[in-house]
């Protein structure tokens, strides 16, 4: 038993935020609102120079050859910044399940296109307009569509970067690239899993920004978080990513693994993400004050994307009753 | 104890139904927290003004119909009930009027209530400050005494003032003697926002409505007739409207009732006819469950008032449950809802704009966590420090 | 409307209050809990002497013919002292329900003889042994059976004081005193009803006898009660109460009136009061820290009888339940 | 990143499994915090320490396997999972031990660890004082020097002993230095509960059982050789076991699997294979997803002890998601039992238990309130005041 990550791992992380911090600032996020794209191409460019499209990647392919583990903490990294990118689509699902069936488009991706999925836990395909490939979900079936055998209809979310659309799949019978229960279950798994380890990025995020606007904005004569409310508001949404991080760590080494637990590691992981994440936004919001209400300031960047993650690819809900079903 | 309306009560209530069903606009206005959104609304309020429905309990002569506290709520159900549009002249009248009610002149009586009712002059609040959020005493904007000019001179900004951006008039507190510190020397005045010397700078607020505006007062002069009560007596003057702003009259249970029906409307729609979710059914009926509560504990309350009692400190209870209950109730609703709650363009998105909406019940008029305290000292008598 | 009490009806509750005062303290509770019947015989006493079992009686058998909103008050002052005694078992229920029936032994009760009852969401008669009618309700039928005629065996509560049997029906068919299914659904309402009052004179008790401790008790040099943490326990217990009280008084009106809403609002009363109560505890226990913990003080007279109620004649979910049948 | 255990692991857990499945008494013994009970667990220690059980942690001269902290986590699954006795003698392993193993003698650690660890002296803990709670620097109880007889006079009161009226020594702080204040002056002192002076009365705990004691002590004589660490020290002395009492060591995560699983079967005996009400479904499947976020989380953080790091204060954040997944664990089976849950002479009864003793959680050790602050504080970095 070892639970922590190789200092390869950690120097990948440290890479990645880098990258991030100077590619993805708040100032990129809002540029993302109002952009014809809502996406962040300097960033992707340079995630696609650092070869983190492709960690899943055969390196036939020009890929890393590495496995979840590696990729988790670069998603996370993509989260803290509300990197307005299809990182998870791309480089935690499309990628791997291209390259399993041997589909061409897989090297594509690693070399900077990008992918969009859809699933009924997930029904708009987020950025589908900029995407190469479209991969479609079902339950025990799928397919990887090309952009021009489907209809994109524009859907608006509240996260201004979030550009959706509802994919209406065309004529073309029996589209290439069918995957099998198997793989449509795996990259299931991977997309939850994905916005689980971005869900607990952003809800360190909230967190840290708090505990400055805390220690610094003054009532009363003193630093509101000296207030016991303040403090145990922040202590409790602390609590929640505490244990919810370990739960996506082994969640992602399950999916490495093809680890038999695997559905119930990524869904204890995705609920308490989704859960901490929740919880980070309200008590983020709530010791802001009404700054933390306006779009001047950037929390609500991080508290639009948090509420779209935590509802797409199974709610909290949806994946406890998935391990209800699993123990009870 | 009769828990029944009466006959008068209930010819009111079918009045005011039949009326709002005849005149309520559909499609539902845009939001009024926009410029063209609060236009509409303008003349919505001018349409309930002229058909004496924009303020029921006021004395006929400024507009009302000298109704109970009993018609009052009547009305304020039916009203959500009937969906009609946001009240964007709520600040003036159920804030600042009861203020100038108690403190001001008849000539401001006279001069104020009459236009603010109808709409023609909108009010919004000026209460925060950069340094003064749930502190209110930490005021630093002030006014200097102009002899001359027989008035005041006005300096200072002031923040989140609600629909400030569209309002033609602000009220609140500046500090008129700079030697007195925290709750003394503040003074309670009546702004003309057209005034030379003032401006306005809107802000967006989380929903994408410039809900917001910061205002800035440089040397802008307010005549001696715009000093509401005493000079330096502001704080007083002021705690009767935040007294309403906490309490009962902003909040009206019409609106939770009429938020837990659509819920189970929604619910129905979501999932059929009791086929929802269990756990979602839950959440639902609790949300209807609160919304009881708060109506029973309301009518509880009111007759309490009606008998002559003030309200006290049991106010805070008022503001901490229906905030969050609010809350509550829109988060099941987007639980419904599930991966198609973050959609803003379609029949639905007014859950996800309500929910933004119901985020700020929470911190406004003063933080949860300021009314908890409140509720600790004033109610349960527990120590200060 | 006018949602409040008479000043006769104010002046019985003071008059219980009074007399509960002086023949239930704390000491008479913890009497009950190793007497051999576990009752509080003086107060029971009293409170017969002074009409209360026969607020619900016609004058005909010596009752005063007064109604269910004349008797919540005096039933939630005995929650308030944690009085041992059948007072809702026999008052609120078999007193009006065999009045009803026109059964004679209505009389006795009201005379100071007490009544236990058994349901499926009460499975255990408490005072059973002592009772001199025990009715049996079922979801639409019931009966008033002598105790002689049915098998009670003992079972022991965390509720020292309260003494539960299981009740078995002894051979003796068609028992007397048959109840159709109106009035074996009043009569559960009005035990839901009077449980629900009891539950908020405890959770009040527990809230006033937290804020005195806190108040009293210092910790770091001040009192713990000017801890925000504290305050904010304390606040949310009370938020709770305030809310749940008149919901409670208003079930009380329609049980009365025969309210086509009497069910809908029975259960909010009964799992608002249950919740509230439930809260109390939690955070009287917490407030009080080690001491409340000991059987030395009273807390827990009050909290174990909150335990107890709360999860009879229908428990929170039960009750919100039946109310998402009705409504959704 | 491997999450397996190693051969030698998994077969120290199958050593371990038959171990307990061999010896573990049937039925359960009765509830160690009563004087019959306590004799039983005795027993029950003796046994286990005589086949090297009883701290496995520990060096071999001790009584102890030298086992690795993941061997001890495995330990401590088997023992939850098999239903094995509360373990009488904790407060001295857990709490006591690794300071004596950090801050004692030589010769303490010969004469004390054997026969703490058999249970042929059991010890009790001392910290808490009528007016020192939470807030343990306000112990009063004192030591005065008696130079002549090479020792010291305790005076003074304990509380909230736990089995303090079973044990036969106490561990403590008394202040030795009557001029300083609050942290300074303190002295950690080893105590004979059967020397002179000495009175011990037994508190009966909200279960029913005498789980606690007052402790009072009278010119209780204790020899130099039964100070631990130096004289004047003792806060930092004992700020070593306070960690362990808060962090890791007392809450390996078996327990709560082991709960969890009991909880899963009680949902099925109550409601049959996958047939409970989904909204009990629910709270059973939160309850284990807890113990199960408890486990990977105590995993994570052994990982990083294993390689040198010392606990920090996060270990008030592990105190908290334990005691409170604890009670919520108790609630969910009182749930479960409905009406039933308040008997406490059925086969169930072991769960009303359970959550009696589920609510000293939030309370012991530090308040929750408390704990919530060092996360705050310490972790966070919030301002102190």
């Amino acid at each position: 038993m070892h639970f922590a990550f190789s200092d390869e791992q950690l120097a990948l992380r440290d890479a990645v935020r880098d990258l991030l911090a100077k590619e993805c600032p708040p100032t990129a996020v809002r540029a993302a609102w109002t952009s014809g794209t809502g996406r962040c191409p300097a960033a992707w460019n340079a995630l696609t120079e650092m070869g983190v499209l492709g960690v899943l990647a055969p390196e036939a392919i020009g890929g890393l050859a590495l496995d979840d583990v590696d990729l988790v903490l670069a998603l996370e990294e993509t989260g803290r910044v509300a990197l307005p990118e299809p990182i998870v689509e791309t480089a935690a699902v499309a990628v791997p399940l291209l390259a399993t069936l041997d589909d061409e488009r897989a090297a594509d991706l690693v070399a900077g296109s990008s992918a969009a999925l859809v699933h009924a836990l997930a029904p708009h395909a987020v950025w589908a307009d900029t995407a190469a490939v479209i991969v479609v979900l079902g339950e025990a079936h799928g397919s990887a569509e090309a952009p021009a055998d489907v209809e994109l209809a524009p859907a608006e979310s509240v996260d201004g970067a979030r550009r959706l659309f509802t994919v209406g799949i065309g004529s073309v019978p029996g589209s290439p690239a069918a995957l099998t229960a198997h793989e449509a279950a795996l990259a299931f798994d991977r997309a939850a899993l994905g916005t689980a380890a971005q869900l607990v990025g952003l809800a360190d995020r909230m967190i840290t920004m708090t505990v400055e606007y805390a220690s610094e904005r003054k009532q009363f004569g003193v630093p509101i978080g000296s207030f016991q409310a303040v403090k145990h508001h922040l202590a409790d949404a602390r609590l929640a990513l505490e244990f919810a991080r370990p739960l996506v760590y082994r969640a992602a080494w399950t999916v490495a693994e093809r680890d038999p637990e695997r559905s119930l590691a990524v869904s204890l992981a995705k609920a308490s993400a989704s859960d901490a994440a929740s919880l980070a936004a309200r008590v983020a919001l709530q010791c802001h004050g009404a700054i933390g209400y306006t779009t001047e300031y950037d929390l609500h960047l991080f508290m639009k994307r948090s509420w779209a993650l935590s509802a797409t690819w199974g709610d909290p809900a949806w994946h406890r009753a998935r391990i209800g079903r699993g123990i009870l | 104890m009769n828990l029944t309306f009466s006959e008068t009560e209930t010819a009111f209530r079918a009045e005011c139904r039949s009326w709002l069903e005849a005149n309520v606009p559909r499609p539902a206005l845009p939001s009024g927290d926009t410029a063209e959104g609060f236009a509409l609304h303008r003349e919505w309020e001018q349409l309930l003004f002229d058909s004496r429905w924009a303020v029921v309990s006021w004395p006929r002569e400024y507009g009302g119909r000298d109704a109970s506290l009993w018609e009052w709520l009547i009305f304020e159900e039916e009203y959500a009930r009937a969906g009609a549009p946001q009240r964007v002249t709520q600040n003036g009248i159920f804030l600042l009027a009861p203020t100038i009610f108690e403190f001001g002149t008849r000539e401001q009586q006279d001069r104020i209530l009459p236009k603010m009712a109808s709409g023609e002059e909108a009010w919004c609040q000026g209460w925060s400050e950069p340094n003064a959020g749930s502190d209110l005493a930490g005021i630093q904007s002030r006014a200097v005494r102009d002899d001359a000019a027989g008035g005041w001179r006005l300096q200072g900004q002031k923040t989140w003032t609600t629909r400030g951006a569209f309002c033609d008039r602000l009220f609140g507190l500046f500090r008129t003697d700079p030697e007195a510190e925290r709750h003394a020397g503040l003074t309670y005045f009546l702004v003309d926002l057209r005034a030379e010397g003032v401006t306005v700078r809107p802000v967006e607020r989380l929903d994408g409505d410039d809900g917001f505006a910061e205002v800035f007062f440089d040397d802008t002069f307010v005549p001696d007739a715009d000093v509401l009560g005493d000079v330096g007596r502001g704080w007083n003057v002021a705690m009767a409207t935040t007294g309403s702003e906490r309490g009962l009259t902003l909040r009206a249970p019409g609106r939770f009732m009429a938020a837990a029906d659509r819920l189970i409307e929604l619910a129905r729609r979501v999932a059929g006819d009791g086929g929802a979710d269990p756990l979602l059914r839950d959440r639902v009926t609790r949300a209807w469950m609160d919304a009881q509560a708060y109506r029973w504990q309301t009518f509880w309350t009111v007759t309490r008032l009606t008998a002559g009692e003030r309200p006290g400190a049991e106010s805070s209870l008022v503001k901490l449950f229906w905030s969050e209950l609010d809350v509550r109730l829109h988060e099941t609703a987007l639980a419904l809802l599930g991966p198609h709650a973050e959609l803003v363009d379609t029949e639905f998105a007014a859950w996800m704009k309500g929910y933004e909406f119901s985020l700020s019940g929470p911190i406004y008029a003063g933080t949860n966590e300021i009314q908890r305290n409140v509720v600790a000292e004033r109610v349960l008598g527990l120590p200060r420090k």
